[in-house]
């Protein structure tokens, strides 16, 4: 008998809410990427449990394009530092408020 | 709730209390280390806690791809860059120049597990139906090749959608990584190694196969989807 | 050893697909590849022109097919293909033709843009064809994952459009931000994927409306919770207050023909997708969500309007006009009928011109560098460039909803629907954003057809002393409606005297948009009749 | 011949379009004389007309004549006719003679006024408008007549518009008249929604209808209607600043014929005076106190013009005296006298102003008698025609009116006496000082060496001598003794029930008679004795009569000031403030909170991430609350 | 005539198409756009009179009616007609168009300003002939646009503020009017299944009281920011002064009727039982505009401004004899919307004169200007007068039946009016006697005489002025039908019948 898939769920909710927390309060654009990468997780930690509750298979395929979708984010977000890092040595996030109000 | 807990196997328990304990603590990780590295090779610990997971839930496939894309792939480009850019300087932490952010925040994250748990308290958490896009384990088949078959049925428009997903990596990556022609930014000097891979074999490499060489995961996920086509 | 264990005989077949159903999708996609590899083919001098020509061609085929989709749809009736992966309707069918033609004009302005900036060109269009085909798969999707998959081609690829002007730090940083965003929105949105599909056990947008109409799951939390992830998705792509804050800046940074795109391709695809799924899944839930749009649209259509007054660059103020535009489609999503449908549809067609026309003016008017876009440097623009001054007054107005043009239909269908759907208030609400919206629209035409000069020798019309307060007081309330006089750099200034040189593609551009919006605002029967029968495949 | 009647309003219309068309190019004098003729064919046509009259029985001589309908809506059906009888034949008569004369006495006097044939334009349209008030079946149709000579009258005072004062007295004359005019026209509102029509034979007919209530209100509102126009308390005092006009206009306009319209129209509205005593007590008072007050004032005043318009206002008010007794009869034949040696007084007041240069200051003339003894032979027969001295017309008319009174109310009739002595006193002291006496009017002369002092043209004179004799014998108008042969008998079948008549014995009439004639010669004489040899008697002219009791002080304290404060208010405070003030306000409101709202947008992209998350904070919440609250 | 040929769609046309023709003539010598300008609206009044004499006068319904459907799936059509309410008003447009154009020149950029102001004409005429809801409103809101673009660009000092004042306040107002427009016919849809916007058939939709009073406001809230009523009047003045003169002369005597218009069509008509439930609300706030009118007139030393507020109590008067529901004042609200056009058009025309002048519109800056120029003063004189309400000139005549009218159902508000006809003797005497008497200073006392074109402009105004006023029969006679009609349409839907005026008093009882 293995663990209750609730008790999965309720991680794969805590981790996405940490993941939030971090976006919020890091300043270091990676550091930012990076928790978008564990509500990512989170999520797809959320589709294989109830991949599993369900005894569905769509829920791990998903999981799959899921991780496909972050590969190609991190590509082109990473390669927006680089492009931006090339004008501003600095990789925070609050550097960058030129546009507003 | 706790009851089923206990119903467990004690393995079964163990791994689940450990593999939380290290997701939640990379996690952590991520969120407080001062250093980027550091943030990121939590951000490992926490992939690998998933990963684990998910072979407890029987999606081995899964949990093998996560490790390959997610810390092989993925985590690697991110120190890859951050080392690129020299920008594994510490950030501090303990404060926070804009105002009201943080306290705002850990508010809702706490008003947000509030809410988490009360509904897991509450509510069924699963009541969809079952098997809809084909069992996990139909036919006694593995779980690759069960994976496989829905990919190629099911989903198999969204699969080819993908494509589409990594010719904007590509192109992206060029685009962005490419030196500005009159120079008034600071790299005047000669490209240094900029991804070179990127710039170097994505350009003639298209079609919906997708270019392999963008990231590690991805020859894996094409050649496991070849795989289970040919199969 | 994985395929050793598979057994010789269990043979996967792959689902019929009806290849007019996906056509548009693989003629954007292969002939952005294709135009990828023949970029370099082409001499270097060509190369510009060469990459416009194609893309014009690639996105006319494909608007050649979507008509032939059309004709399909309404002799055979819509229908689902690859597994009900894809669905073909008027709906996805009115999508497609959005799309392709706002990539066509997207390519028009884009090219004397590229040769002003001295940018190459060829990535972008690409990157702006790939796109492309994400709006249209989010139009055409039937199924949760290719939303988020059309969802994150749309978007990711307009992260890189936004970032493409590497000579303009504003591109850069709106880059990120909106990837950041995004990112963070894209996330919430598998999440809420994740939990829908736990509460429904799929992710087919049909099945989840049959699970839900078999099954009384009314008030499911994780069902709930799920669908408000979704809304939220949905909510940032479109821009809806308050998940709106990446919108003007980003319209700002990006360069401006991929804002004209933006504004009009991403927010059709957002919308289309969230039309989709709102009102045909979660049409059974329509009793919990509808209070919920009622409210962002309420918000988003004030706050729209409210910000846009007090802009002084031109990006950011028809950002936050797009603001308020979404508000308005929000009145179709909120009716959740067939009418609400197609009048949203009608709005964000119509849009799409008004918005591409605007921001192809702005474009040109950025002038080299793509910096100035303080509205006073529409001052006399009337002057000395009457057709193009009397062009973009028209698409403002237009977007503030004068009769005649199409602006007017789409905000009188919105109306229509929403009174229909017994949301009196919420259209009320609109029309007064509406009027609010008018105020700034005309402050740019006032500009442009006031003198050139800050102050001109006025007729000498001697005060009344015995009025010196209140006419004192008017001065003052001028200013602070920043009506009277709008003070400008000098820079600005000296930049603005003279002529602005007018690519002949932008010119066309801006010509097809001021012609669709006025003649089919004079003639709406062909274009409200095309939206009336875009209808949804089916309706809870 | 009573079909041609419509050539009386028809022929002056036809004066003033010619003039308007061809005025310029006719020029002076010839613009006068077309002018002049217009209103003589007037005249003729109205002697044509009253011969036909005559000729009809007694019970028959009432004409009407619809020409066209002018507004039919609804109930409300207007149609433009004339009503012929005694009372309009009597009035268009004097109208149109004395109308006559003094156009002809403007050819002479108006000669080298740059804007001559506009004088003779408004002139004509003046006679027009006062015969159609006159003649007119219709309230709404009189109403129009009504206006027009008002307007007529805001021309002509103004005429000489490059002065301030003029041009002011001709606006103060206008909007006195207006608030007159609003009573008419909620009278008109009144009859119309009771009675349904404006037709005046019909609401004659029906009057009886109009209820206790209504009819008080009507008759209220009429005699509003009635001080404006006929220059009554309270609304007199335009007509002393109206002197500002050419003296022509003063006479015909402001002495004889438009000012007496306020009279002729509660005349004709006699039916439903009637039906009300308590409206007639209030036209009685008021008509007896403006006739004192008038009097008093004019006693006092130092224009010789003023004087005459003082004691214009206080002729008017016997007349309205009259009509407020029911005594319409003596009405008329003070108002006919009155316009006949009114008009001459003011003739002969301008013949002097005309010799003098323009001066009007009874300080400055004395001992014209010499100079101009056309003038002063006329005039003489004027002042002893309105002091009252018999056998001239005005004793015997004031004499009829003050006999009626007295068995009314004996307090207005001794009301009435004493006026008659004031009368008497000003009008006598007003001879005094310009005829007789030292010639204090050198300076005048001097700077018109080229032009001395001298007497009017021939066509000045004319009507000076018509008058003066029809002032002489007016009287036999309506001798007392011969009631079946004037006035009265011609009037009464018009009046019917509603004349009260008075039954007292010959032997109180004649003492009433003998007291008229002794106050006129006590009057006479005190003035006579006071004035004879002193020209500047302080003690006798204080400012309250100067000033005219400050009824201008106090209209311009309570009324003027305060309402111009008020419209200053209203348009600074309330219309700039308040009223714009919310749309601007509004409108900095939406800027302003945008602005607070834009500071939101801090440019932090992290901010706005916890905007997001707020938002879908809120989303999940409202959503999960559905389903704990359910 | 032809019965089946499309006049009013002609109508609304020709000056539509001579916009575009102005537009696409290209750079010519500013007379000849003058010209063409000219000839096209002359053309259009040629039109225009003889769809009036050709209008059957004793026909209540809608005349020269054309319906085509023009978006059915949205349920609007081409749908236009006039009956005797309407034409008028069609006619007022097309006379005082011409008139602008020869009489109230652009000082510049000629081509423009004519083109936007033929444009106008269309989208004025265009109002006034609609008989579909929707159509009516595209008309109503197109007005703005050249309206706007006539003040900001050939406007003075605050022209900017001016115009968008004017653009956004309207615009607010006909928000409320587009909300009002569809939730009717989503009413009327859901009782019949029939989505139509055509005014004749959405008369008879059953509204309930709470909802006919909400959809009044709606639509009376549109219309009377534009008649403009007290208290919306605000962006009148300014747009008023700022506006060119031609623009002044159309928005204060075209374009502010379409306000005045809409009422008596559309609130009446639709919404007969709210109309009389509100009517003392609308009829407070039209005396206090007549009142307040001429109050704050009072205290203005501009002559534009003064004539604004002079408008407010006009159009003051207007809603009065409106909402008397009487025949007797609506006749008169008609009629006094076409007298108070060609009045107020004539006032603009003579201050645009006098500015060409003597650059200013301050009375004390004007003083004497009777001497040096008799014509303009006299034929300002007829024009004030007329304004004043003397008898004998057209604005007599409707303001009586205004106030007769309304003191048959609502006898003190007539009262209070009635008053209000003093204060316009007391500000515009006052005004004329500021500008035009007293002794000329130097510079005035050299200001020219009306000109021959001049003269040719304000002619016809002063002639139609004394004609309206002398014998308004044949308009009265015209408009009686229409307004009979829609009278016993309020008096069937609401059961209240007028006060009956006896024609023959012999016939009357006691009367209510």
């Amino acid at each position: 008998m293995s663990i209750p898939g609730e008790w999965y769920l309720i991680l794969a909710a805590a981790l996405f809410i940490l993941g939030a927390l971090g976006l919020l309060v890091r300043r270091n654009v990676l550091v930012m990427f990076m928790c978008i990468e564990l509500m990512l997780n989170a999520a797809n930690l959320t589709f294989v449990t109830y991949s599993r509750m369900l005894g569905d298979i769509g829920g791990q395929v998903v999981v799959f394009f899921v991780l496909v979708v972050a590969a190609a984010e991190v590509v082109v977000g990473l390669g927006i530092v680089v492009a931006i890092f090339r004008r501003r040595a600095s990789s925070s996030a609050d550097d960058l408020n030129a546009l507003k109000g | 709730m706790s009851a089923p807990m206990l119903a467990a196997t004690v393995p079964d328990s163990l791994t689940f209390a450990i593999s939380a304990a290290v997701i939640l603590a990379g996690a952590l990780g991520v969120i407080t280390s001062r250093n980027a590295v550091h943030a990121a090779l939590s951000l490992v610990m926490t992939l690998f806690g998933v990963a684990v997971l998910f072979i407890e839930q029987q999606a081995s496939f899964l949990a093998a791809v996560q490790i390959i894309v997610y810390a092989g792939a993925i985590v690697v480009l991110f120190l890859f860059v951050i080392m690129f850019l020299g920008v594994d300087r510490r950030e501090n932490v303990a404060e926070e120049p804009l105002r009201g952010q943080r306290p705002l925040a850990v508010l809702l994250v706490a008003v947000a597990m509030g809410g988490v748990i009360a509904l897991g308290v509450s509510a069924h958490w699963a009541t969809g139906a079952h098997a809809v896009a084909g069992s996990t384990t139909a036919g006694h088949h593995s779980n690759v090749y069960v994976l496989g078959k829905a990919v190629f049925t099911t989903y198999l428009f969204a699969f080819e959608a993908t494509a589409a997903l990594l010719v904007i990596a590509v192109v992206g990556a060029v685009v962005l990584a490419k030196r500005p022609r009159s120079g008034e930014s600071r790299g005047e000097e000669p490209a240094g190694p900029e991804e070179p891979a990127v710039d170097g074999s994505s350009a003639d490499d298209e079609g919906p196969g997708g270019p392999p060489a963008l990231v590690g995961g991805g020859a894996s996920v094409t050649g496991a989807a070849d795989h289970g086509g040919a199969g | 050893m994985i395929a050793a264990a598979v057994a010789a005989n269990a043979t996967i077949h792959v689902p019929a697909i009806r290849y007019l159903a996906i056509m548009p999708v693989i003629i954007l996609l292969g002939g952005a590849v294709l135009l990828l590899a023949a970029q370099s083919l082409v001499r270097r001098p060509l190369r510009l022109r060469f990459a416009t020509v194609s893309t014009v061609v690639i996105s006319l085929s494909a608007f050649g097919l979507a008509w032939w989709q059309w004709a399909d749809v309404m002799d055979h009736g819509p229908y689902t293909t690859i597994a009900h992966a894809v669905v073909t309707d008027g709906f996805s069918v009115l999508v497609t033709v959005l799309v392709t033609s706002a990539t066509v004009l997207f390519a028009l302005v884009a090219e004397g843009y590229l040769a002003r900036e001295g940018i190459e060109g060829g990535e972008l269009h690409v990157l702006a064809l790939v796109s492309a085909s994400g709006a249209i798969l989010m139009g055409q999707a039937n199924d949760l994952v290719i939303v988020f998959l059309g969802l994150e081609i749309l978007s990711i690829a307009l992260y890189v459009l936004t970032a493409y002007n590497h000579k303009r730090t504003e591109s850069g940083e709106a880059g990120l931000k909106y990837f950041v965003l995004g990112g963070f929105s894209s996330a919430v949105f598998v999440y809420g994927i994740a939990l829908t599909y736990g509460a429904t056990g799929t992710t087919n947008l049909a099945q989840i409306a049959g699970f839900l109409s078999r099954n009384v799951l009314v008030h499911d939390g994780v069902l709930l919770a799920g669908m408000s992830l979704l809304l939220v998705g949905f909510a940032f792509k479109v821009a809806a207050v308050p998940f709106h804050m990446w919108t003007p800046d980003v319209y700002q940074g990006a360069p401006s023909p991929v804002t004209g795109f933006m504004a009009a391709v991403a927010k059709a695809g957002g919308f289309a997708a969230f039309l989709r799924v709102f009102v045909s899944s979660f049409g059974v839930l329509r009793a919990d969500w509808r209070p919920i749009v009622y409210v962002l649209a309420i918000v988003t259509l004030l706050l729209g309007a409210g910000l846009a007054v007090v802009q002084r660059d031109i990006k950011r103020m028809l950002a936050y006009s797009s603001i308020n535009h979404a508000g308005f489609v929000l009145l179709g999503l909120q009716a959740a009928s067939a009418a609400g449908v197609s009048a949203a549809l009608y709005y964000l067609f119509a849009y799409a011109f008004m918005v591409i026309g605007s921001f192809a003016v702005v474009a040109v008017i950025g002038r080299s560098g793509d910096m100035e876009h303080d509205i006073a440097s529409y001052r006399g623009l009337a002057r000395h460039q009457p057709v193009l001054a009397f062009a973009f007054a028209l698409l403002l107005l237009a977007q503030a909803g004068v009769p005649f043009t199409t602006g007017f239909l789409t905000k009188f269908q919105v109306v229509v629907a929403s009174v229909d759907g017994h949301s009196v208030p919420l259209a009320v609400v609109a029309m007064g954003s509406a009027a609010l919206a008018a105020f700034f629209y005309l402050r740019v035409t006032v500009l442009m057809y006031g003198p050139e000069r800050a102050a001109e020798p006025v007729p000498a019309a001697a005060g009344g002393a015995l009025f010196a307060p209140a006419s004192e007081l008017r001065t003052r309330l001028n200013a602070a409606l920043l009506l009277e006089d709008v003070p400008a750099a000098p820079r600005v200034v000296a930049a603005a005297t003279g002529r602005v040189p007018v690519p002949p593609l932008a010119a066309l551009a801006i010509g097809i948009c001021v012609l669709v919006t006025v003649v089919f605002g004079v003639f709406p029967a062909p274009l409200v009749d095309f939206a009336h029968k875009a209808t949804l495949l089916f309706l809870p | 011949m009573l079909h041609l009647a419509y050539l009386m309003a028809l022929l002056p219309l036809a004066g003033f379009a010619v003039l308007v068309a061809f005025g310029r190019r006719l020029g002076d004098p010839l613009a006068g004389w077309v002018g002049t003729v217009a209103v003589f064919g007037a005249f003729v046509v109205a002697c044509i007309a009253l011969g036909g009259l005559w000729n009809e029985p007694a019970s028959a001589r009432h004409f009407t004549e619809n020409y066209f309908s002018w507004i039919a809506v609804g109930g409300l059906q207007v149609k433009v006719g004339l009503l012929l009888d005694p009372l309009s034949m009597t009035m268009c008569l004097f109208v149109t003679g004395v109308s006559a004369l003094i156009h002809l006495y403007s050819i002479g006097y108006m000669k080298d006024d740059p804007e001559y044939s506009k004088f003779f334009i408004y002139l004509n349209l003046f006679v027009f408008s006062m015969v159609l008030l006159v003649l007119s079946d219709n309230l709404l149709v009189t109403f129009v007549g009504w206006e027009g000579v008002g307007v007529c009258s805001y021309f002509l005072v103004a005429f000489w518009h490059e002065r301030d004062s003029a041009a002011s007295a001709g606006k103060k004359a206008f909007v006195y008249n207006r608030i007159g005019d609003a009573g008419f026209l909620i009278a008109m509102f009144l009859i119309f929604s009771k009675l349904g029509t404006l037709d005046l034979p019909t609401i004659f007919a029906h009057r009886h209808a109009l209820g206790g209530d209504a009819t008080t209100a009507v008759a209220l509102l009429l005699l509003l209607a009635a001080t404006g126009k006929s220059a009554q308390i309270p609304l007199f005092n335009w007509l002393p600043d109206a002197m500002e006009g050419p003296t022509p206009v003063s006479a015909l306009i402001h002495a004889a014929t438009m000012v007496t319209a306020g009279v002729y129209l509660l005349c004709r509205m006699n039916s439903v005076l009637a039906l009300t005593p308590d409206a007639r007590w209030v036209v009685a008072v008021i008509g007896g106190v403006t006739a004192f007050v008038a009097a008093t004032i004019a006693s006092t005043q130092q224009d010789i013009k003023k004087v005459l318009a003082f004691s214009t206002v206080s002729q008017i008010g016997y007349m309205t005296l009259a009509v407020g007794t029911g005594a319409y009869i003596a009405a008329i034949f003070l108002m006919v006298a009155h316009a006949f040696y009114k008009a001459l007084l003011f003739l002969g007041a301008g013949s002097i102003i005309h010799g003098l240069h323009d001066e009007q200051d009874l300080k400055r003339m004395g001992g014209l008698a010499r100079v101009l003894p056309w003038t002063y032979a006329t005039f003489l027969a004027a002042w002893l025609a309105i002091a009252g001295i018999p056998p001239l017309a005005g004793f015997w008319a004031k004499g009829d009116v003050l006999s009626n009174v007295f068995r009314k109310s004996p307090a207005l009739w001794a009301l009435g006496v004493v006026t008659a002595i004031l009368t008497a006193y000003y009008m006598t002291r007003l001879f005094v000082l310009a005829f007789r006496g030292d010639q204090r009017w050198a300076h005048a002369v001097s700077g018109h060496a080229h032009e001395p002092l001298h007497e009017c043209p021939w066509v000045m004179r004319i009507p000076l001598v018509v008058l003066a004799v029809a002032s002489f014998a007016g009287g036999i108008l309506d001798l007392p003794w011969v009631h079946t042969a004037g006035l009265s008998s011609w009037l009464g079948p018009v009046f019917g029930n509603s004349l009260f008549v008075d039954h007292e014995g010959a032997g109180l009439q004649t003492g009433l008679a003998v007291i008229d004639g002794v106050a006129a010669v006590v009057g006479l004489s005190v003035a006579w004795w006071a004035w004879r040899r002193e020209w500047d008697r302080p003690a006798l002219v204080p400012a309250f009569l100067q000033r005219v009791w400050y009824w201008d002080d106090f209209y311009d304290t309570v009324i003027g000031r305060p309402g111009q404060v008020l419209a200053k208010v209203a348009a600074t405070a309330v219309d700039g403030r308040v009223i714009d003030g919310a749309v601007n306000g509004a409108a900095t409101l939406v800027r302003k909170s945008a602005s607070g709202v834009r500071r939101l947008q801090t440019g932090y992209v992290r901010n706005y991430a916890l905007g997001i998350v707020l938002g879908l904070a809120a989303v999940v919440a409202f959503l999960l609350s559905r389903v704990w609250w359910s | 005539m032809v019965v089946n040929f499309p006049y009013l769609t002609v109508l609304v046309l020709v000056p539509a198409g001579g916009a575009l023709a102005v537009a696409l003539l290209g750079r010519v010598r500013r007379e000849v756009h003058e010209l063409v300008g000219i000839g096209v609206s002359l053309v259009t009044l040629a039109f225009a009179i003889a769809l009036t004499v050709a209008l059957h006068a004793g026909d209540p319904g809608y005349q020269f009616v054309s319906h085509h459907v023009w978006a059915a799936s949205i349920g609007v059509s081409w749908y236009v007609g006039v009956d005797g309410i309407s034409i008028f008003l069609v006619l007022l447009a097309a006379v005082l168009f011409p008139l602008a154009l020869a009489g109230a020149r652009a000082r510049s950029d000629a081509r423009s300003f004519v083109g936007w102001m033929l444009l106008l004409e269309a989208a004025c005429i265009g109002s006034f002939v609609s008989l579909d809801l929707v159509l009516f409103f595209l008309f109503f809101e197109l007005t703005l646009v050249p309206a706007y673009f006539l003040i900001s660009g050939w406007g003075f000092e605050r022209r900017a503020y001016a115009a968008v004042k004017f653009f956004v306040y309207t615009f607010l107002g006909s928000a409320f009017l587009l909300v009002g427009i569809v939730v009717i016919a989503v009413v009327h849809q859901n009782q019949t299944g029939v989505l139509t916007f055509a005014l004749p058939v959405l008369e008879h939709t059953h509204l309930s009281s709470a909802t006919g009073i909400l959809l009044f406001l709606a639509f009376t809230a549109a219309f009377a920011v534009k008649a403009p009523l007290f208290p919306l009047h605000t962006w009148s003045p300014d747009a008023y002064a700022e506006a060119p003169a031609g623009g002044s002369i159309i928005l204060a005597a075209v374009l502010a009727k379409l306000g005045t218009y809409g009422i008596i069509r559309f609130d009446l008509n639709l919404f007969p039982q709210a109309s009389r439930t509100l009517a003392p609300l609308l009829l407070t706030m039209a005396v206090v505009g007549v009142l307040y009118g001429a109050l704050v007139a009072c205290a203005q030393s501009d002559l534009k401004r003064l004539v604004a507020y002079s408008s407010l109590a006009q159009v003051g008067f207007i809603a009065l004899g409106t909402f008397a529901l009487s025949t007797e004042g609506l006749v008169g609200g008609v009629l006094l919307m076409v007298n108070h056009g060609l009045v107020t058009a004539a006032f603009f025309l003579l201050i645009g004169w006098i500015y060409d002048r003597r650059k200013s519109w301050q009375v004390a800056e004007l003083g004497g200007l009777q001497t040096p120029a008799p014509l303009l003063a006299a034929a300002f004189t007829v024009v004030m007068l007329a304004s004043i309400g003397l008898p004998g000139l057209n604005g007599f005549v409707s303001e009586f039946l205004v106030l007769a009218g309304t003191f048959l159902t609502h006898r003190w508000w007539a009262v209070a009016a009635t008053v209000g006809v003093i204060g316009a003797a007391l500000y515009l005497l006052w005004a004329y006697q500021q500008a035009f008497h007293g002794r000329p200073r130097p510079a005035v006392a050299a200001t020219r005489d009306l000109g021959w074109t001049e003269r040719v402009v304000i002619a016809p105004l002063i002639v139609l002025i004394v004609l309206l006023g002398v014998y308004p029969k044949p308009v009265i006679d015209r408009i009686t039908p229409a307004v009979d009609r829609l009278v016993a349409h309020v008096e069937q839907v609401t059961h209240v019948h007028q006060p009956e005026v006896a024609t023959s008093p012999g016939a009357r009882g006691s009367r209510p």
